[in-house]
């Protein structure tokens, strides 16, 4: 296992330390394992929680700050954050006016929160979850634990963060992220697994021709093991895998073309050539875009494609000014 | 009369059998699930020894235990075991001794917990399907002592976490892999096992 | 090789192409092979080129744009640019007032961007250039082809663009970028080695616990080869070297901590922690900081570090607006 | 009487060698140096060959793919071999032949071309190791004409890449590993010899 850590079981917390030293606007308690705005909590505005495992970075501690997060709390790495921890942030960023969790699809995450949410109505603060549930590798939710919460958690947080920025409701910033969450679809491709600290071996085993169609973002295997393909190939695979779940033909999109930590950008550029081809000929207008690593799995090679249906109002929360440490526009 | 059972040892003695196990346990998450849960579990009962009072009632032993557990495992393990423990010392209530009533009244609530919780039904590849064969053999051998009675619980447990084996989950991390999660144990399943092995052996010692 | 990727020899292009489809603001000219500001030539500024090889993105194209550079010659993967394009870039981005050549200190760039500037000076186009030499693990440079241009690269195009988006001379804006130049040094170490398209095979063979002390950016060797170390010791060594070579002590500092492409962001967090904490150990004072994959080398697990001694201009210019792909601020 | 030496022909010729030995010009280049020196070779010679003029004195036509091997190959080879041809075209002016004396002073002036540009010595472990005892042997062997000095001159060029194995590297990307570098042949050196090795070839037919 080869990776720029000290002991594994140390991961987290210096991780924690190095994001506080790197970014001044944030308040970091290491050993609550929360990250807060520095300047939270602010009266008057709705504050907005996420987490979950940590390994997926900047997600959700590189996206606290204005016009997004208030608050995130990282688990173990790959393992939900505990209800300590998710009530710790809820109280710091407690203005009054409720706060909102968003929380992925995972049993854990789902749990936990559930845990802590119930912990602050005791405390009487008024908490609204959305869950995310974006990805469309798991088809059949009725026997499942339901779709997986990933890419579209960007979408949601920025859009759900602008919202409370300008001062909406609890309820009307909880409408906007399940309706950000609704009109977004996700699909992810590994061309190589990776390894959790604590494991020291990778999750699942890759041949040197071949991938994993419908990953998450745990590194658990996907839908399928296929032959390795080429870019493009890929990048068709997995928009047709989101445009049979919902169309977008006719639509306004934004599109997030998200290395999973180990792909390098010049292939991510690769990837949203493609991907950009590929929507113009399927008569998808794409007015916004991202590229880059911005929702990870460690050092996994592979890509995600996250579309959001945009409408005009998603589309200017979307542009309102934003300044945490991996997304920073408007100021 | 059955042997005063005392439930911090259980707590102690699940913790050794977890951590030495831990490996194993990740092993099978990383098949099928994403290779933490050794590592969740052994976090999870190393909290529940510390927090483990000096003295006072099993109940109040086994709610202690679960609260840490919730508190420090993180993952979908940690409420579902800390539920369980929590909702298992509820119903231990402030009885200084548990006897064998207590005690299966106790493991029936932590399924209960765990079901409330999860929502998991038998079949659905988790923890559950160790859980429900256990309680069943307890209340079938409850009459023969808490020794006989939790190694009956044990064993069936056990033989729970290998049936799971052939199931397609459908619940939990593993449930998105489908028809690709037959011929894996369920990790929780197995921790499960361990865990009521664990209380069986501190029954018999 | 597994790359997300089509045939190795369209790499380039095809991540140029998606370049331009993901950032409205550049103007790419994919068969010239240069990618320059949309609103360039910009009359009366002082124009801005680099390039160099491809397989360091962002650097350089990542880039282009208010406040940093005008335009950048993407050569193929770790291959110099061709004199043909740094010519068609200098002449896309005269205004009048000259154009500043950042050159990375490899031969190839040398000899290619020479040979530019001498076809731009037929024309009438003032060329200046400013060499980039800030890797200090190359020890002697008089029997050396010198010391490599790395991460320093990043904060002169930074602070010379700044400079000459206020308006400054050509002079004034090449005698800012070799101060910064001056006043900067990096290391670098891999974790891994990575492949360069064409090849398909990876350029050095590293065993699982080895690392490469004082790597370059083109995949290629280090300094000397040990044995895998932690972060905190792989931190060490690189600030270790940096300061014996140019002390820090007492000094106001701007620090990048850099991702080689396949180290993931947790990781570069926990050598910023490292970082940190070394550097105030050391009585030097960090001011501005940077974390993050800004100047890779494709998928190559490991870590550079890069450290200018700042003045209170240099921060002033480096905290100036900027809107490119890869930095944005203040606007 | 020497045979017409038909400049487009060794030109083509040594695209032709290039492109067969690319992958064992980068694996050298992947030792020392970031593994690109045959693919960037193979290009620009490529585009060479495409730059070639239908007609025209054998001057002009090395500055053609002089040029065109400028403007195509990248790195540091690039403007190098591009230079070393220009400068050799130059010597050869506008003569409609090439006769031995004029082949000598166009190798001696690639040479020169080569040394200025990159400021390379001999023992700096670059394609100048080669091309030094490539132009004393055709200047040697000049007197026997264009066959056999063609011959000498690859010779001594082959014979100066093998001799570039214990050097340390002081020029280019190798210099960077310096003692790091002995113990493996130069690309630039390796390549110059099969270019040469080219020439003797069409001298030869
Ligand atoms: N809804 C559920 N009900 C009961 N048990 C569940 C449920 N979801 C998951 N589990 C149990 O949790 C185990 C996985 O725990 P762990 O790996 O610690 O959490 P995570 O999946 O968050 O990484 C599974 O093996 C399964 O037995
Ligand atoms: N200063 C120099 N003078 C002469 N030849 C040089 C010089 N620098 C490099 N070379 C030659 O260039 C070769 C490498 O070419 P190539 O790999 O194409 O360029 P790069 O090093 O930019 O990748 C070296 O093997 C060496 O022979
Ligand atoms: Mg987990
Ligand atoms: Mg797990
Ligand atoms: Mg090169
Ligand atoms: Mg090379």
């Amino acid at each position: 296992m080869k990776k720029l850590i000290n002991a594994p079981a140390d991961v987290v917390p210096d991780a924690l330390r190095g994001l506080a030293a790197a970014h001044p606007s944030l308040r970091v308690e290491v050993d609550d394992r929360i990250v807060v705005r520095a300047d939270a909590p602010r009266q008057g505005k709705v504050g907005l929680v996420s987490g979950g495992g940590s390994g997926h970075e900047p997600l959700h501690g590189g996206f606290v700050g204005f016009g997004m997060l208030d608050a995130a709390c990282p688990g173990e790495v790959f393992t939900s954050p505990v209800p300590d921890q998710i009530f710790a942030a809820t109280a710091a960023v407690s203005g009054g006016q409720g706060v909102l969790h968003v929380v992925k699809n995972y049993t854990g995450d789902v749990l936990n929160f559930k845990m802590a949410a119930e912990m602050a109505e005791d405390e009487d603060v008024q908490v609204e979850s959305v869950l995310v549930n974006d990805d469309v590798a798991v088809e059949d939710s009725t026997y499942t634990a339901g779709r997986r919460g990933t890419g579209a958690t960007l979408f949601v947080e920025k859009i759900a963060g602008a919202l409370a920025e300008a001062g909406a409701g609890l309820s009307e910033v909880a409408a906007a992220a399940r309706e950000v969450n609704e009109r977004s679809r996700s699909f992810g491709v590994a061309l190589t697994a990776c390894t959790v600290p604590a494991a020291g071996e990778p999750t699942f085993q890759l041949g040197e021709d071949e991938m994993e169609l419908g990953i998450g973002i745990h590194g658990e295997p996907g839908r399928e093991r296929t032959k390795l393909q080429s870019a493009d190939e890929i990048v068709d695979a997995s928009l047709s895998a989101i445009h049979t779940d919902m169309s977008l033909s006719g639509s306004e999109v934004l599109v997030l073309v998200n290395g999973m930590g180990g792909t390098p950008l010049i292939e991510q550029y690769v990837a949203y050539a493609a991907a950009a081809r590929w929507l113009a000929d399927h008569d998808v207008t794409v007015t916004r875009r991202l590229v880059g690593p911005f929702v990870t799995s460690l050092e996994m090679a592979g890509l995600m494609i996250s579309v959001c249906r945009l409408t005009p109002e998603l589309t200017q929360l979307w542009d309102a000014p934003v300044e945490t440490p991996a997304l920073r526009w408007g100021r | 009369m059955d042997p005063v059972l005392d439930m911090a040892a259980w707590i102690r003695h699940a913790a050794e059998l977890v951590a030495a196990d831990a490996d194993r346990l990740t092993r099978l998450d990383a098949e099928i699930g994403d290779g933490d849960h050794g590592h969740n579990l052994n976090r999870g009962f190393t909290a529940a020894v510390a927090a483990l009072p000096d003295s006072g009632p099993p109940g109040k032993i086994l709610m202690a235990a679960g609260r840490a557990i919730v508190s420090k495992t993180g993952g979908a393990s940690g409420p579902l075991y800390g539920t369980a423990l929590r909702r298992a010392g509820k119903a231990l209530g402030d009885a200084e001794t548990v006897d064998a009533a207590a005690l299966g009244a106790a493991l029936r609530a932590a399924l209960e917990g765990v079901q409330e919780l999860g929502q998991a039904a038998a079949g659905d590849k988790t923890m559950v399907d160790a859980l429900i064969p256990a309680v069943a053999a307890y209340d079938a051998a409850a009459s023969d002592g808490i020794a006989a009675a939790t190694r009956a619980t044990a064993e069936a447990a056990a033989k729970g976490a290998e049936e799971t084996i052939p199931l397609q989950a459908r619940k939990g991390r593993a449930s998105y892999l489908g028809p690709r999660s037959i011929g894996h144990e369920d990790p929780g399943a197995s921790s499960t096992a361990l865990i009521l092995r664990a209380l069986a052996e501190v029954a018999a010692s």
